[in-house]
């Protein structure tokens, strides 16, 4: 059980949130102009890191707002949090 | 007549309150304070238990949680009944009731024994070589090993007790109350930090506090009544909280532990009724320090297992805590000084000691010296190589040990005793650092692994950190918690520590013998049978790793896993393969520290409170109307309302006609509801349902079909448009909430630029919908200034009205196909409203129905149901509902996902209807579809999703897929139960006024 | 040719005190090249090699184990083995599974302790009672044995359950496969990597894939922390971790590795006689020979390979298992663990080739890979063999996530109206 | 005239915790995000939205709770009339936000049960079900936070000390309350 730093609600344990899955995946702007192979890369293709990854959360049981976190899928631990929008703070 | 072998007055027993229990139906008596194991131990009483495997008699080994062999039934045969209880933890209590386990008819003459005299064909894993052939017999052998194994039994009736949780959010937790947690506890809370002590004993001080020797000695006192002071200070401290009877089971990452406070075990059965029983502490702690000790090792030899073998600072504890003897004769066997420590305190309380066995050559100590001054006969360079007596140990045979360690020379010498007690060093409890994630490193000098690196903000202090001795431990804890609390001064600077301790030992994990390894049982996993030869076995068969070797021999697979015995196993698979322990690697602690009932993890969650129940703002009137209520989700919803004893089918066919001859009435709230604003709502709509919404006038509601990315059904419901940038959503009842999370994921994550907010309004509405043809008429008498005629208020559109001063929205649509309006007003007029309708309904034959009667007034109408008609494998055109997908548009979510080659196919699924040939008939909802019986196997064409008899087109109606079925209209096709078959024919999903006439009727 | 394990050879080996025993597999360095390699030495991976050796005739095949040998989800899982799936192509694949099962101790000459006690799945609402009419209307069609029960027939077949109407799930059906049952995990492992042993098969363990080594489009072999490996043919059976080697390969596939917990009690004589899962409560219970009862919880939702949940599934699991067995109130959690499994989005494994010729991968068996083990074996072996899949797991390809076939095994998806 | 049925018509007294219902409170959730539309709260009500989480500002008839940076739930101090529900703060940010495009509101009245705890055990209570470390927040009057009590979504004001107004959706409000009574009991 993680605790998360909310970027808004601050320090919160892990039950009042829902993890959302590899972070920066945009969703493409034309996906009619896409291959059935480009389509599927975006809809179910993910890296599933072992190591530092970027990912989305969202407080589901706070704020409601969706934010990204780095961690580190080996041992889970968190290394930063960031907002929507914002650039990943740590490379 | 037992023996009482009380031997002198302990402060820690209450001699003044006798209690009486009872072990295998005969009743003793011990004092308050006793636990079942030092009470039975003061009755002479030594054998308890029968090994697992080879049904062994066994007694007390230890006065702990790592207790192996003793473990108890408790009052069998009722609700409180618990197996495999450890006679060395339960606190005895007036009418406590114990008895053995895995023995029959009992544990003096067990049966099962005779598994000790087959045990040369029962090496570890032998299962796995046997009870192949014939093959069809492993069932048949296998009923005798699952009777045979386990050990005590299940309760068979519900638990009376009851449990709680309880967060705790503290700056420091203090795992352990020993010298070393004692003392940590005092510097962190008088340096203001909110501190959490817990102890699994029901008293501060661990092993120290009964420690009364001259010569180990704090500031001039004897430790055990310095240890007293301190304890007596901290109990005053209010920042401190102090818990006992705890234990902590499970340390996880980010300093998140799980400790069960013991509140009820130890009462009388009549004081526990009402009380809980125990507590589950969900602890989150900022800093946490580990205080948790060491466990004392055995010795490994042949028959190290004998009733009356004990650890030896269990007997010295059992003197000195408890005042009891557990033997007459003792004998001391060890390989470093504790034991001369256990044998002092013995020889002060006038037991008898026949002599030590050490196998070390050259000891020397003050320790020693008394000892020897005291007569006892110590046998230095000494081994024992077996032990003698059944049911209680009555000699030991020893041998001299080569200079190397690796054999035994001279003669044998035969040694009477009635009590054995063995030391073989110390290992630090590193189970609760392990399980948060911490890295161990292996020492050398005294061969025990102590924690390395912590991967949180925790420390370990004293024994469980690999410092054995009083002077270690107290110059060592003033450094560690100025550095881990930041503080400048703890106030345990400069403590006079006076201590005799020779910290030379003499490791071998095996022990030599005269015979060849295969013929010695030398017990490893004493609860588990678990033998040094069977780790032999199981490394010459190739098993190399620890983990291998653990689960092919079942070492520490035990209910104790392994506590005592682990380490042996890795010491003597590196002695026999040559690999250095530190390479070898440890197996993993898993959770829980001791074992944790199911009722303490779940704690209040039970029966009522399993799960959330949710109500409608009408749910009363309901169960005043007699409704059966349907879970969907965690809603209650009213499923029918039988009158007079009818049946569900009964209820439901009625229900179904009165809303299509005159009028029926659903209370709806439970749909979701989302409240949608925004300049930019028009153009979130369109990208989040699969039809066009920018057009939809003021006024008007439309239905809405919303895939997930992949293009399969994931929600539906009917949207409003209030105002030109204001609309609200309804769902299905249990998409609510997932529905707003990814519509809400949308929004944040891909167009943050539309200027939309979402808000739930489910529970703000209580939504009451009547239909039918005399709905109308109702409606107009519920609201009588309301224009209802359907140029004002058409099908498809809402009006904002007043009942009696009261706002609400009337919408005028419909999911059965009959004239409908839906109220939906401020949840705490709800059932007045209902009231009022029902009241206005009276003279129409109102029929109030339920969630069936709708699922079959909807199926009537071809009508589907997310999650009931569809799977999350149909595509809207695979419903056959190409007509609510918009060509024109050029996004919305899922429609890229209809274009793949695989979604675009012909020979799809597609819903269909179908008609039974027998009218009468009524296919079963989920039976398959197939065209025809010759291939094999037989191919299938879909299934039935929806099926009912409908009262009003008097025949049996069902809904399904069928492969390629949009192009078998008229079609035969055949439903094979496992009975029968039944002829159908493929039709219109609508079966009742395709025209939609009866919508403005 | 090693030596037959029998009640025999145990009573001849107890007179040399079991001295003479011989080696199960051996403990080799790696060759400098293979015929095949299959990366990671788990059920699924040892048996696939067995069955290349023992059906498709090439015996110079490794099989490099990171760890040791079943250490991984073989090791952890809650051993059930069942068929009685939805979908044809699943419903071919989990009973040709099923059917080796019933010989595989036979096969093997180790006891794998097949037991086919039944496993029994609970209905708590209405869909899930349409949903489990369904499963069982076309596992009958597709010749798996199973049967719907109604409540009186579950409480029959499982008396301990509590079927009361007036618990906040009542249990309103469910069904029954009587061939279902469990099986012994570690034997599984065992046996397999002992006969692949006796057939040439390098077992080779403590060796950790480092890289995969490719020519444009062609395998070259692999990099290991024991030494470059030269080979034409890779199956990958890697469960949690496909994705790290697929990343070697610089392929993406539609996996997410989730923590998935389960725990075990305190043993206690016989209790519960057969398995019983229940989905809409999510708990499921079978005891152990041993006597332990076998409980297994659900996944987390974010991606680890920590081998750690969280609390509150373990606790979720729980309040389920008391909500259905009031009686084990009192009984206790002796030992609570984790594993990592690589979940599909249909929910359905993958055996299937790839776009690099010469690499293959087994993987996305989620939750449930236990049961396959012996049938998933014997298909990917097939599979690498022909460089065509083997028509039982031609469906569970790759391309399914491009051209939209999927294989969904989600069951009901939502709860609605 | 309609009747009113309020879900939870009990209080409920313990020692040291008494449990009580307290209605009609209109409450609104307000929604936006440009400076206009906290200005326009501001110059409309009289009232300041808090911008700091976790926190609530209040004047005499009205408090508003920060539930979000873009989110905040608006309450009124005093209960209304049984007999209307149409209400003038409502009206006036209708006018002054909705129409004008500025945000969002919403009446969410009876979405929410305003559930008044008082008494020294609240937080004894609170530690059995909900994983939210209340440590400062029972020490600072005007703390507000969502969190999960007995795994329900809940909102928690600190109005006083020793009182807080807890706020949970209504369906879910009469389990709940059973849950804290049992809980209570046990205190």
């Amino acid at each position: 059980m993680f605790i998360i730093h909310c970027p808004y609600c601050g320090e919160r344990e892990q039950s009042e949130f829902k993890a959302g899955g590899e972070a920066h995946i945009s969703r493409p702007k034309q996906p009619s102009e896409l291959s059935d192979d480009q389509w599927a890369e975006y809809l179910f293709m993910r890296k599933n890191i072992k190591g530092v990854q970027y990912e989305r959360w969202v407080h589901t049981h706070g704020c409601r707002k969706w934010f990204n976190i780095i961690r580190d899928t080996s041992n889970d631990q968190i290394q930063a949090v960031y907002k929507m929008g914002e650039k990943p703070p740590i490379k | 007549m037992t023996k009482n072998l009380r031997v002198k007055t302990s402060k820690f027993i209450d001699e003044t309150y006798k209690v009486s229990f009872k072990f295998n139906g005969k009743t003793y008596y011990g004092f308050k304070g006793d636990t079942l194991a030092s009470a039975l131990l003061a009755n002479d009483i030594h054998l308890v238990a029968r090994s697992f495997k080879y049904h062994r008699p066994r007694g007390i080994m230890t006065a702990g949680s790592e207790e192996p062999n003793a473990i108890v039934q408790l009052h069998k045969n009722t609700s409180r009944t618990e197996p495999n209880v450890r006679a060395t933890e339960i606190e005895i209590y007036d009418g406590l009731e114990a008895s053995s386990q895995n023995c029959w008819p009992s544990v003096n003459f067990d049966i099962g024994g005779i598994n000790n005299f087959l045990s040369p064909v029962l090496p570890a894993g032998f299962y796995y070589k046997t009870f192949m052939w014939p093959a069809s017999f492993w069932e048949k052998y296998e009923y005798f090993i699952r009777k045979s194994a386990g050990l005590g039994k299940s309760p068979s009736t519900p638990d009376p007790d009851i449990y709680e949780h309880r967060y705790i959010h503290c700056d420091v937790l203090i795992i352990g109350a020993g010298i070393s947690g004692v003392m940590a506890a005092k510097v962190a809370a008088k340096n203001g930090f909110k501190t959490l002590l817990i102890e699994e004993k029901n008293y501060l001080g661990g092993e120290t506090i009964y420690q009364d020797s001259e010569h180990f000695k704090i500031n001039n006192q004897t430790s055990g009544s310095w240890l007293d002071k301190e304890i007596n200070e901290i109990k005053k401290i209010k920042n401190l909280e102090i818990k006992t009877r705890t234990s902590v089971a499970a340390f996880h990452g980010y300093n998140f532990l799980l400790a069960r406070e013991n509140l009820t075990d130890h009462l009388p059965i009549e004081q526990r009724n009402g009380k809980t029983r125990q507590r589950l502490l969900k602890i989150r702690a900022k800093k946490v320090i580990t205080a948790t000790g060491s466990l004392e090792r055995p010795l490994i030899f042949d028959n190290n297992d004998r009733p009356g073998i004990l650890l030896s600072s269990a007997i010295n504890k059992y003197a000195s805590l408890f005042g009891v003897a557990c033997g007459e004769k003792n004998i001391l066997f060890t390989n470093n000084d504790s034991a001369y420590e256990t044998a002092a305190n013995l020889f002060k309380k006038g037991i008898s000691i026949e002599a030590i066995i050490d196998n070390r050559e050259e000891i020397d100590s003050k320790l020693i010296k008394e000892s020897e001054k005291n007569n006892i006969k110590i046998y230095k360079g000494y081994t024992i190589v077996d032990t003698y007596g059944y049911k209680r140990i009555n000699k030991i045979s020893i041998m001299q040990l080569s200079k190397d360690g690796q054999k035994v020379v001279g003669s044998k010498i035969l040694i009477p005793c009635d009590c054995l007690g063995i030391s073989g060093g110390w290992t630090p409890s590193v189970h609760l650092f392990t399980q948060s994630g911490g890295k161990l490193k292996f020492r050398d000098n005294d061969q025990v692994f102590i924690p390395n690196t912590y991967p949180s903000d925790q420390i370990s202090i004293g024994s469980c950190n690999g410092d054995f001795t009083l002077d270690e431990i107290l110059s060592n804890i003033s450094k560690t918690l100025k550095e881990f609390l930041g503080i400048n001064k703890t106030g345990y600077e400069n403590l006079e520590v006076q201590t005799s301790f020779n910290k030379s030992k003499r490791n071998i994990w095996l022990l030599p013998s005269d015979k060849i390894v295969g013929k010695t049982k030398s017990f490893v996993d004493f609860q588990n049978d678990a033998t040094a030869k069977d780790i032999k076995l199981a490394l010459r068969e190739g098993f190399r790793s620890i983990e291998h070797v653990k689960r092919y021999t079942t070492t520490g697979m035990g209910t104790d896993q392994g506590k005592l015995g682990n380490m042996h196993a890795l010491g003597i698979i590196s002695e026999i393969s040559g690999s250095k322990m530190g390479e070898l690697g440890t197996t993993t602690f898993r959770p829980p520290y001791t074992p944790l009932t199911f009722g303490t993890i779940v704690g209040r969650n039970v029966g009522e409170y399993f799960d959330v129940y949710r109500k409608t703002p009408m749910h009363d009137w309901h169960v005043k109307n007699k409704a059966k209520f349907e879970n969907v989700g965690q809603w209650k919803r009213a499923w029918y309302y039988p009158k007079n004893n009818e049946s569900m089918h009964d209820a439901v066919q009625r229900e179904s006609k009165a809303a299509r001859d005159s009028a029926g009435i659903l209370d709806a709230s439970t749909l979701g509801k989302i409240d949608i604003q925004g300049t930019d709502a028009s153009e979130f709509l369109n990208r989040v349902y699969t039809n066009a919404w920018s057009k939809l006038d003021i006024g008007k509601c439309r239905y809405g079909l919303m895939l997930n990315e992949d293009g399969m059904v994931y929600d539906d419901g009917v949207t409003t448009r209030l105002n030109e940038n204001h609309y609200i959503m309804t769902t299905t009842t249990g998409g609510a909430a997932t529905v707003l999370g990814k519509l809400e994921d949308y929004l944040q994550t891909e167009w943050p630029e539309l200027d939309v907010y979402l808000t739930s309004v489910t529970d703000h509405y209580a939504t009451i919908s009547v239909c039918g043809p005399k709905s109308k008429k109702i409606i107009s008498q519920v609201i009588p200034n309301l224009d209802l005629s359907d140029d004002n208020f058409p099908h498809m559109s809402f009006k904002d009205t007043k009942i009696n001063e009261i706002k609400c929205r009337v919408m005028r649509i419909s999911f059965t196909g009959e004239q409908s309006y839906e109220i939906n007003v401020q949840a705490n007029y709800g059932k007045s409203v209902w009231e009022k309708c029902m009241k206005a309904g009276k003279e129409f034959n109102i029929t109030p129905y339920g969630t069936e009667t709708m699922h079959l007034l909807r199926a009537e109408k071809g009508f589907i149901i997310v999650g009931q008609d569809t799977d999350a494998t149909m595509t809207p055109i695979d419903l056959q509902m190409n007509w609510i997908v918009s060509k024109k548009k050029y996004d919305f979510i899922g429609k890229r996902s209809l274009y793949r080659s695989d979604t675009m196919r012909d020979d799809r699924k597609q819903l269909v209807g179908l008609l039974t040939e027998n009218p009468d008939e009524i296919l079963e909802e989920g039976a398959q579809i197939v065209a025809n019986f010759n291939k094999s196997p037989v191919e299938m064409l879909g299934h039935v999703t929806s099926s009912y008899y409908s009262p009003n087109l008097k025949k049996s109606i069902a809904l399904g897929f069928v492969r390629g079925g949009k192009n078998m209209m008229g079609q035969k096709l055949i439903i094979p139960m496992e009975n029968k078959k039944i002829n159908v024919t493929v039709a219109d999903p609508v079966f009742l006024d395709k025209e939609n006439k009866r919508l403005n009727a | 040719m090693k030596n037959k394990y029998s009640i025999f050879s145990l009573v001849k080996n107890a007179f040399s005190y079991h001295e003479n025993w011989e080696k199960a597999w051996k403990d080799p360095e790696p060759k400098k090249e293979y015929e095949a390699i299959i990366i990671g030495g788990g059920g699924h991976g040892l048996a696939t090699a067995y069955y290349l050796a023992k059906k498709h005739n090439i015996k110079n095949i490794a099989v490099v184990e990171k760890g040791w040998i079943g250490g991984g989800n073989t090791g952890r899982n809650t051993t059930i083995i069942r068929s009685n799936y939805l979908w044809d192509a699943s419903a071919g694949l989990y009973d040709h599974a099923l059917k080796i099962w019933e010989g595989l101790s036979q096969e093997l000459n180790y006891n794998v302790m097949f037991s086919q006690r039944g496993v029994m799945n609970l209905a708590h609402n209405l869909q899930d009672v349409r949903d489990l009419k369904r499963r069982t209307h076309a596992n009958r069609l597709n010749g798996i044995d199973a049967v719907y029960l109604n409540t009186e027939e579950v409480k029959k077949f499982c008396p301990i359950i509590n079927t009361s109407p007036d618990i906040r799930y009542p249990v309103l059906g469910g069904t029954l496969q009587k061939r279902a049952g469990t099986a012994r995990h570690d034997a599984v492992a065992w046996g397999y990597a002992r006969g692949a042993d006796e057939m040439g098969v390098d077992i080779i363990q403590n060796c950790e894939v480092k890289g995969i080594k490719r020519n444009g489009n062609n395998l070259e072999g692999i990099e290991t922390t024991k030494g470059f490996i030269k080979t034409k043919k890779v199956g990958v059976v890697a469960a949690g971790h496909s994705s790290v080697i697929a990343n070697m390969a610089g392929l993406r596939l539609p996996l997410e590795s989730k923590p998935l917990q389960a725990l075990v009690s305190e043993p206690v004589k016989p209790v519960i006689d057969t398995v019983v899962m229940s989905n809409a409560v999510h708990a499921y219970v079978s005891q152990s020979d041993k006597g332990e009862l076998v409980i297994g919880a659900g996944t987390d939702d974010y991606v680890s390979y920590s081998q750690k949940g969280s609390h509150d599934i373990v606790e979720g699991t729980l309040n389920a298992i008391l909500e259905l067995y009031p009686i084990f109130s009192r009984m206790r959690m002796l030992r609570q663990w984790g594993g990592i499994v690589d979940i599909c989005p249909d929910a359905s494994p993958i055996i299937s080739k790839t776009s690099i010729k010469g690499l293959y991968f087994n993987c996305g068996w989620g939750t449930g890979g236990f049961k396959a083990t012996p049938g998933s074996g014997d298909l990917f072996a097939h599979t690498i063999a022909n460089d065509e899949p083997h028509k039982l797991n031609a469906a569970f390809n790759l391309n399914r996530f491009v051209s939209g076939d999927l294989v969904d095994e989600h069951g009901a998806a939502a709860v609605a109206h | 005239m309609l009747n009113y049925s309020n879900p939870i018509t009990e209080q409920k007294s313990y020692s040291g915790l008494q449990l009580k219902e307290i209605n009609p409170i209109m409450k609104l959730i307000v929604r936006g995000k440009k400076r206009e539309f906290l200005s326009a709260i501001g110059q409309s009500l009289n009232l300041l939205l808090p911008n700091e989480p976790n926190t609530s500002t209040r004047t005499d008839k009205l408090t508003a709770l920060w539930l979000s940076p873009d989110e905040w739930m608006i309450y009124s101090n005093e209960t209304s009339n049984l007999d209307n529900n149409d209400y003038d703060i409502e009206n006036i940010l209708n006018k002054k936000i909705s129409k004008t495009n500025l945000g969002a509101i919403t009446n969410v009245t009876d979405q929410f049960v305003l559930i008044n705890l008082k008494g020294d055990k609240i937080y004894d209570l609170f530690e059995t079900g909900s994983p939210f470390n209340f440590n400062k927040f029972r020490n600072k009057v005007g703390s507000v936070t969502q969190t999960i009590l007995a795994k329900i979504d809940v909102i928690i004001q600190n109005t006083n000390q020793n009182e807080v107004n807890l706020f949970v959706r209504r369906s879910f409000s009469q389990h709940l309350f059973s849950w804290m009574n049992d809980s209570a009991s046990r205190l």
